[in-house]
């Protein structure tokens, strides 16, 4: 390099060719470059579509996110109330939360200038604070697709459909360790399902100690408030998981499924005693009646002996479970395992009296003399009548009676065809078991087929086993043969009318569309009632019974203050076994409560 | 992985002269464990007999479940390609280490670090104690044992007007009117 | 001197316009928003439209932009640098980390809300403010001005001892002169 | 000669020529440089402290601001350290991406260096055009990412998001546009006889000692030793293109300049290879529920080519849904520190900038 290098000098003078050209100045405020369409800008929330499950104060690693009573939110089942609110001198705008929100109300916007001199309003709603121009600007979103949330559930491993019409082997083969670890991985543990659950069971901490491969501890937190899991682990109508978060957007955690896979880790009665490790309070001297050996009345029975009482439960069959043993079919609900939790609870210490009709076998007096509580869990057990001509003749037959036949061992001749009126989970038992039995089988129901109230895991079941289902066929009448006996049954097709006002739209019948549907048998299965033909007069007036059902409080108590009740007969809840189990918990607190001062 | 051979003469010829264990990650990857006392004659062995020149980085865990801390030094070769970590594993209590920077005088940086940011002492080590932090009186803060958003809590301020804050899982609790039981608590979500 | 409330405001409004017209920026990068400086310094966001530009040593500068978080130390070297600059003299909060601790909330080393130790004027939203963030900022610094709002010079004088009490409180090894008008 | 009194000059925390919140103190004897003495720790935020308070994908937001003129090198670091301690398969596609990332990456960091490197050789205007241009590949980054400079775009098992429509067409007219500037940055910098006459054997380097010393990246291929991650030890599809790793003679400021010259050629070319070559297919494997993703246990060990030099993450994980210790190793942690030291004594006070730039000393990077 010479010391004056010409070529060195002058060419740096390039740069003034640039003179005269259209700088590309970006003259904000004057002129605005659109941010990127996927700009992680300030957030966006639809507060409508937004559930308040949290995850994105979870995963917020600036713990800038917390979640507020937003007063023009109420919060009901599926839904907390609770709002985001975004501490804007936290946020890092890494957009997780809108990566892991489940329903996808959370988004970021376009919109990213907040200038001020107040420190302390960085506090933003989103949603509410730019309620206006927010949506227009969403920019960074996420869909099914690019969230981190699971949206797709592990499926279960069940019997193909032919093979399960040769025996009444459990259909669900349960979920093997990994696969039950990948779906408790799936839960964010919002905890909205508990408040769908009737019984508030700890689902959120039991899935977390599955997700973590502490299935023992998973089992001990089921059993804290529900005694019977390996029922609700298999014929569960979990309600939780149509609150699901994940439900918004995907398929919901497989919440039962969970709950059957923990209980199979205590296989046996001495394992369940040695997880759970009951703590069995000393005897109080205080004596509890119970009517009826259903769901609410063991729930209620198992953790009153655990509290020290002296609980006998009466049961009219031979068979304590209730509905549960008798009304739903061994291919869901293998007979062993009501043993082994029947087994369990009298090695707690509940006592249960079989063959004992109240009213038979004993009077309802001395119970109440007796006992210094008595507790009625009698549940439905007088099915409704179809209400057309000929529902008397041979072959017609309720489902709930056709069911407990078959579970008694018994066996009911069902022919070659069949037709099930209804659209219930019953029904839809009362057509797989004869499916079973070989028979054509064909469900009537007034209404469409997304209107069936039954399981549609069940209605899928049914159909994998060849159920034929005709939807918006209303039976008018039983046609008799020569016989007497059944031959077929003719409905009318219907349209659904929406209601005025937003109701459920109502079938309405088709003029001249009358089909005959020719058949063996008839099972009816459009509900069930209470039957009180026990209860001596002088108990009604103060057990006080509306429309079939008893009324009772809070604490499941009737107008007769030692007197509790709950399950299907009480006008709490739905008719599920869940619903009698947290009527049984209930009353079981207020009989504590009742007791107390006797204590 | 069917031909780890670079990878097992390595660790051969590193293991052999020392009696120290070691094993083949994957590729390009070596790993062994040897005392605290062995670490520098390894270390210099590496570097002037089978051409590991490059110190690739040096760093500390704290296992304090073990209650010792793991030393890992990371040695590259720019022949070879292959990597060869050297760990081993001190009292945790007064921690004491030889000093490697005459064998690599950026070790010095490193160590410096160690020394601030997990209380190691480094005899003979050259430079001033504060590295990062200064004037800092508590414990060496990288410790597990250090709660660091307790004292960030503590000691900094903090902005008011986020009380109302709530938690889904307990307002859902209150409102359904039940109560987890304190055994289950631990599975709860974390907040 | 003068005396008259009328001639008094044009005075004030003739100084205030000056002083937003150019404002001379501390070159001290404190943080990581520093990056987004140099984009808003140079050809394509060209903050010299509005007299903004840098300026090398505290006694020089209006400005004192506060780019993100503050490690303790920092933190020091800051006061000293703020002391030091004249009169009048502003303060920009950049991001989250100023406001409320940003990412940096529970470590043991950053400072969580920038006013507790130095008056701030303007902060401005965002993890880092883009470059036409960061123009807002300053727009509403000259508006602040030009309403004679930005007093932070004076705050910091009036509040000196409480400023200091907390300050001293995160600086455990107080070496420095006690203020350095 | 008259000898001069030594005396101690505190460049930085505070001071325009310094690359970052840092502090060299010199011992000068009248211009020269006697010694120097790094300090730190002005930007210490705790980052691996706070990790391991965060869980394994919460890591992301702290790791792209490790050092903020490059963030992504980061992303891509840890994401392989992790992928490895969970044996996560990553999408071919996604590689691709990622490399076309970690490429705009490099460019927008060079359009960085360009102005650190003339603007402390007291030459503006290359500041004024370089960093104006790097907005356009922000921009592009913008449009893929949603963020201008930090991405959290690169996590384990793939990318965030795939790439939108009509991106890649965007990208190639960039890099035309970048090419043709480049030529104009030649002129205005590399053919300039002042930034020759202060780069040419300043700040050297000595060959036989680079590697021991620590030198990573450009600096130590300007000295004339072919090293770079992507040929010693091929990441994502760095085998499968076609480049070239460029070495100088030398190891002064110049050999390093040159070397970046022709790296940002390079990465130009690599992106528009990897561009063509891209299959369509999965971007991300996607991993579970972040709050409940368990890593299984064991150490891994990641380096990166990044754009000043190799970057390393170390990290253990001892089975739980949170990282139990992650140890970032950057190219500064050298360069900033022993690197600098070595290389400073028997220089000009004014050059003092003008190595820092030239070794890439990140500061956040040092200390974290």
């Amino acid at each position: 390099m010479s010391f004056i290098d010409l070529k060195g000098l002058l060419q740096p003078l390039g740069a003034l060719k640039q003179i005269g050209k259209k700088p590309h100045t970006i003259r904000f405020p004057y002129e605005k470059k659109d941010a990127s369409d996927n700009y992680r800008g300030l957030h966006y929330n639809e507060i409508n579509d937004c559930i308040g499950c949290g995850n994105c104060s979870t995963i917020c690693p600036n713990a800038a996110i917390d979640m507020i009573d937003l007063l023009e939110v109420e919060g009901n089942a599926g839904d907390s109330g609770l709002r985001p609110r975004i501490d804007n001198g936290r946020c890092c705008w890494c957009a997780l939360c809108v990566d892991v929100c489940p329903t996808g109300s959370l988004n970021l916007t376009k919109d990213y200038i907040y200038v001020t001199d107040d420190p302390n309003s960085f506090l933003w709603m989103p949603g509410v604070d730019n309620k206006e121009e927010g949506k227009d600007l969403i920019s960074y979103t996420s869909d099914t697709t690019t969230s981190l949330s699971m949206y797709d559930r592990v499926p279960m491993r069940e019997l193909e459909g032919k093979e399960r019409v040769k025996s009444f082997a459990e259909v669900v083969l349960g979920y093997t360790e990994d696969e039950a670890r990948a779906e408790a991985e799936r839960c964010i543990s919002c905890g909205l399902c508990t408040e769908a659950c009737p019984e508030h069971m700890h689902i959120p901490e039991y899935i977390n100690a599955i997700a973590r491969g502490e299935d023992e501890d998973a089992v001990k937190i089921i059993y804290d408030n529900n005694p019977l899991p390996e029922m609700c682990g298999k014929v569960c109508t979990r309600r939780c998981e149509d609150v699901c978060a994940l439900q918004v957007r995907g398929d919901a955690v497989a919440i039962r499924w969970l709950k059957r896979y923990a209980t199979e880790t205590a296989p046996t009665v001495e394992a369940i005693k040695e997880v759970v490790n009951p703590v069995i309070e000393e005897p109080n001297g205080l004596t509890v009646g119970i009517i009826g050996a259903g769901p609410a009345g063991l729930t209620a029975g198992y953790y009153l002996a655990l509290k020290g009482y002296d609980v006998t439960i009466y049961e009219a069959q031979a068979h304590a479970g209730g509905m549960v043993m008798y009304g739903i079919p061994k291919y869901r609900f293998p007979l062993d395992s009501i043993d082994k939790q029947i087994e369990y609870m009298e090695s707690i210490g509940v006592k249960i009296n079989y063959n004992t009709r109240v009213g038979k076998d004993i009077s309802f007096d001395d119970i109440y003399k007796n006992f210094d509580a008595v507790f009625i869990g009698i549940g439905l057990q007088k099915p409704w009548n179809i209400g057309i001509k000929n529902e008397d003749v041979p072959g017609v037959i309720p489902a709930i009676e056709y069911l407990k036949i078959i579970n008694s061992g018994g066996s009911y001749d069902v022919g070659k065809k069949v037709a099930v009126i209804g659209g219930g989970n019953v029904a839809i038992d009362g057509a797989r078991v004869s499916a079973r039995f070989g028979a054509e089988v064909t469900i009537l129901y007034r209404r469409r087929v997304k209107d069936m109230p039954a399981d549609w895991e069940e209605i899928e079941g049914a159909e994998d086993e060849g159920v034929h289902i005709i939807p918006q066929a209303i039976p008018t009448r039983i046609i008799k043969n020569e016989k007497g006996r059944v031959k077929g049954i003719e409905y009318v097709m219907a349209k659904m009318l929406t209601q005025e006002g937003g109701g459920r739209p109502r079938p309405v019948a088709i003029e001249g569309s009358e089909t005959i549907y020719e058949c063996d048998t008839v099972i009816g299965a459009i509900g069930q009632q209470a039957d009180f033909t026990w209860l001596p007069e002088k108990y009604k007036e103060s057990v006080l019974i509306e429309r079939g059902k008893i009324q009772v409080n809070n604490d499941r108590q009737t107008g007769d203050p030692k007197i509790f009740a709950g399950g299907d007969a009480v006008k709490f809840g739905n008719a599920d076994a869940i619903s009698a189990i947290a009527d049984g918990f209930s009353a079981m607190k207020g009989i504590d409560k009742l007791l107390l001062k006797k204590k | 992985m069917t031909d780890l051979i670079k990878e097992q003469k390595l660790l051969e010829n590193v293991t052999n002269p020392f009696k120290i264990k070691g094993r083949v990650i994957r590729n390009r990857r070596v790993e062994v464990f040897c005392d605290k006392e062995t670490v520098s004659s390894v270390l210099l062995y590496a570097k002037t007999q089978l051409g590991y020149i490059h110190l690739a980085h040096m760093t500390c865990i704290d296992w304090i479940d073990e209650n010792k801390f793991e030393l890992i030094y990371t040695i590259w070769s720019p022949v070879e390609k292959v990597h060869l970590f050297v760990k081993t594993k001190i009292d945790r209590e007064n921690p004491v280490m030889e000093n490697i920077d005459k064998i690599w005088d950026q070790a010095n940086t490193y160590e410096r670090e160690m020394r601030e940011m997990f209380g190691i002492e480094f005899p003979g080590l050259i430079g001033e104690h504060d590295f990062a932090l200064e004037d800092w009186d508590e414990m060496p803060p990288m410790r597990k044992d250090f709660d660091t958003h307790q004292y960030a809590e503590q000691t900094y301020y903090n902005r008011p007007g986020r009380e109302d804050a709530k938690d889904v899982r307990e307002t859902l609790v209150e409102r359904s009117g039940t109560e987890v039981p304190d055994f289950a608590k631990k599975y709860s979500r974390e907040r | 001197m003068i005396n008259d409330k009328d001639s008094q405001k044009i005075v004030d409004y003739i100084q205030n316009f000056s002083r937003k017209h150019s404002l001379f920026v501390m070159a001290y990068g404190t943080g990581c928003g520093a990056i987004e400086i140099p984009a808003t310094m140079t050809s394509r966001y060209d903050a010299e439209r509005f007299g903004i530009r840098g300026a090398a040593t505290p006694r020089q500068a209006d400005v004192l932009l506060i780019t993100g978080y503050l490690a303790t130390k920092t933190l020091k070297r800051v006061i000293r640098v703020y002391e030091q600059m004249q009169e009048p003299k502003y303060v920009i909060g950049f991001g989250s980390c100023t406001i409320n601790g940003g990412m940096y909330y529970d470590s043991y080393n950053t400072i969580n809300a920038l006013e507790q130790y130095i008056p701030v004027d303007v902060y401005i939203n965002g993890c880092m403010p883009r470059p036409e963030s960061v123009i807002s900022g300053f727009i509403k610094l000259q508006e602040l001005i030009q309403q004679g709002k930005a007093d932070n010079g004076k705050r910091y004088r009036e509040n000196l001892e409480w400023y200091r009490a907390n300050q001293k409180k995160i600086i455990k090894n107080w070496k420095m002169p006690d203020y350095n008008w | 000669m008259i000898r001069e009194k030594e005396t101690t000059l505190y460049l930085g925390p505070q001071h325009p020529g310094i690359t970052g919140n840092m502090m060299i103190k010199l011992k000068v004897q009248g211009d020269t440089v006697v010694s120097a003495t790094t300090h730190v720790g002005y930007l210490h935020r705790a980052f691996e402290k706070l990790i391991e308070r965060r869980n394994w994908l919460n890591a992301f937001t702290l790791l792209c601001r490790f050092c903020v003129p490059e963030p992504d090198p980061m992303e891509l670091t840890y994401a392989r350290a992790v992928e490895e301690l969970d044996n996560r398969e990553v999408p071919e596609r996604a590689k691709y991406i990622r490399v076309i990332v970690m490429e705009l990456a490099r460019l927008q960091s060079f359009l960085l260096w360009y102005a650190g490197q003339a603007g402390s050789g007291g030459l503006y205007t290359m500041g004024q055009w370089s960093v104006g241009d790097r907005n356009y590949v922000l921009d592009l980054f913008e449009d893929l990412t949603g963020g201008r400079i930090y991405h959290m775009y690169i996590w384990p098992g793939g990318v965030r998001r795939d790439l939108p429509d009509g991106w890649t067409d965007k990208v190639l007219k960039t890099m035309d546009y970048l090419e043709n500037r480049q030529k104009d940055y030649n002129q205005l910098m590399f053919d300039n006889t002042v930034f020759q006459k202060r780069a040419k054997g300043v700040g050297i380097i000595p060959k036989d000692k680079a590697v021991e010393w620590g030198v990573v990246g450009p600096p130590l291929r300007g000295t004339g030793i072919k090293s770079d991650v992507r040929i010693d030890e091929p990441y994502e599809i760095y085998d499968k293109l076609d480049f070239v790793v460029p070495t100088f003679e030398g190891g002064d400021i110049w050999a390093r300049a040159m070397v970046r010259q022709e790296e940002f050629r390079q990465s130009i070319s690599i992106i528009r290879q990897a561009i063509e070559k891209m299959p369509k297919g999965e971007y991300y494997n996607k991993v579970p529920n972040p709050m409940k993703w368990i890593v299984p246990e064991g150490q891994a060990w990641a380096k990166t080519e990044s754009v000043r030099g190799e970057i390393g993450f170390y990290v253990a994980s001892n089975g739980t849904n949170k990282p139990y210790r992650v140890h970032a190793k950057g190219a500064a942690y050298t360069h900033g520190v022993t690197v600098l030291e070595k290389v400073l004594p028997g220089q000009n006070i004014a050059d003092v900038s003008f190595i820092m730039n030239s070794l890439g000393v990140c500061p956040p990077e040092i200390e974290r």
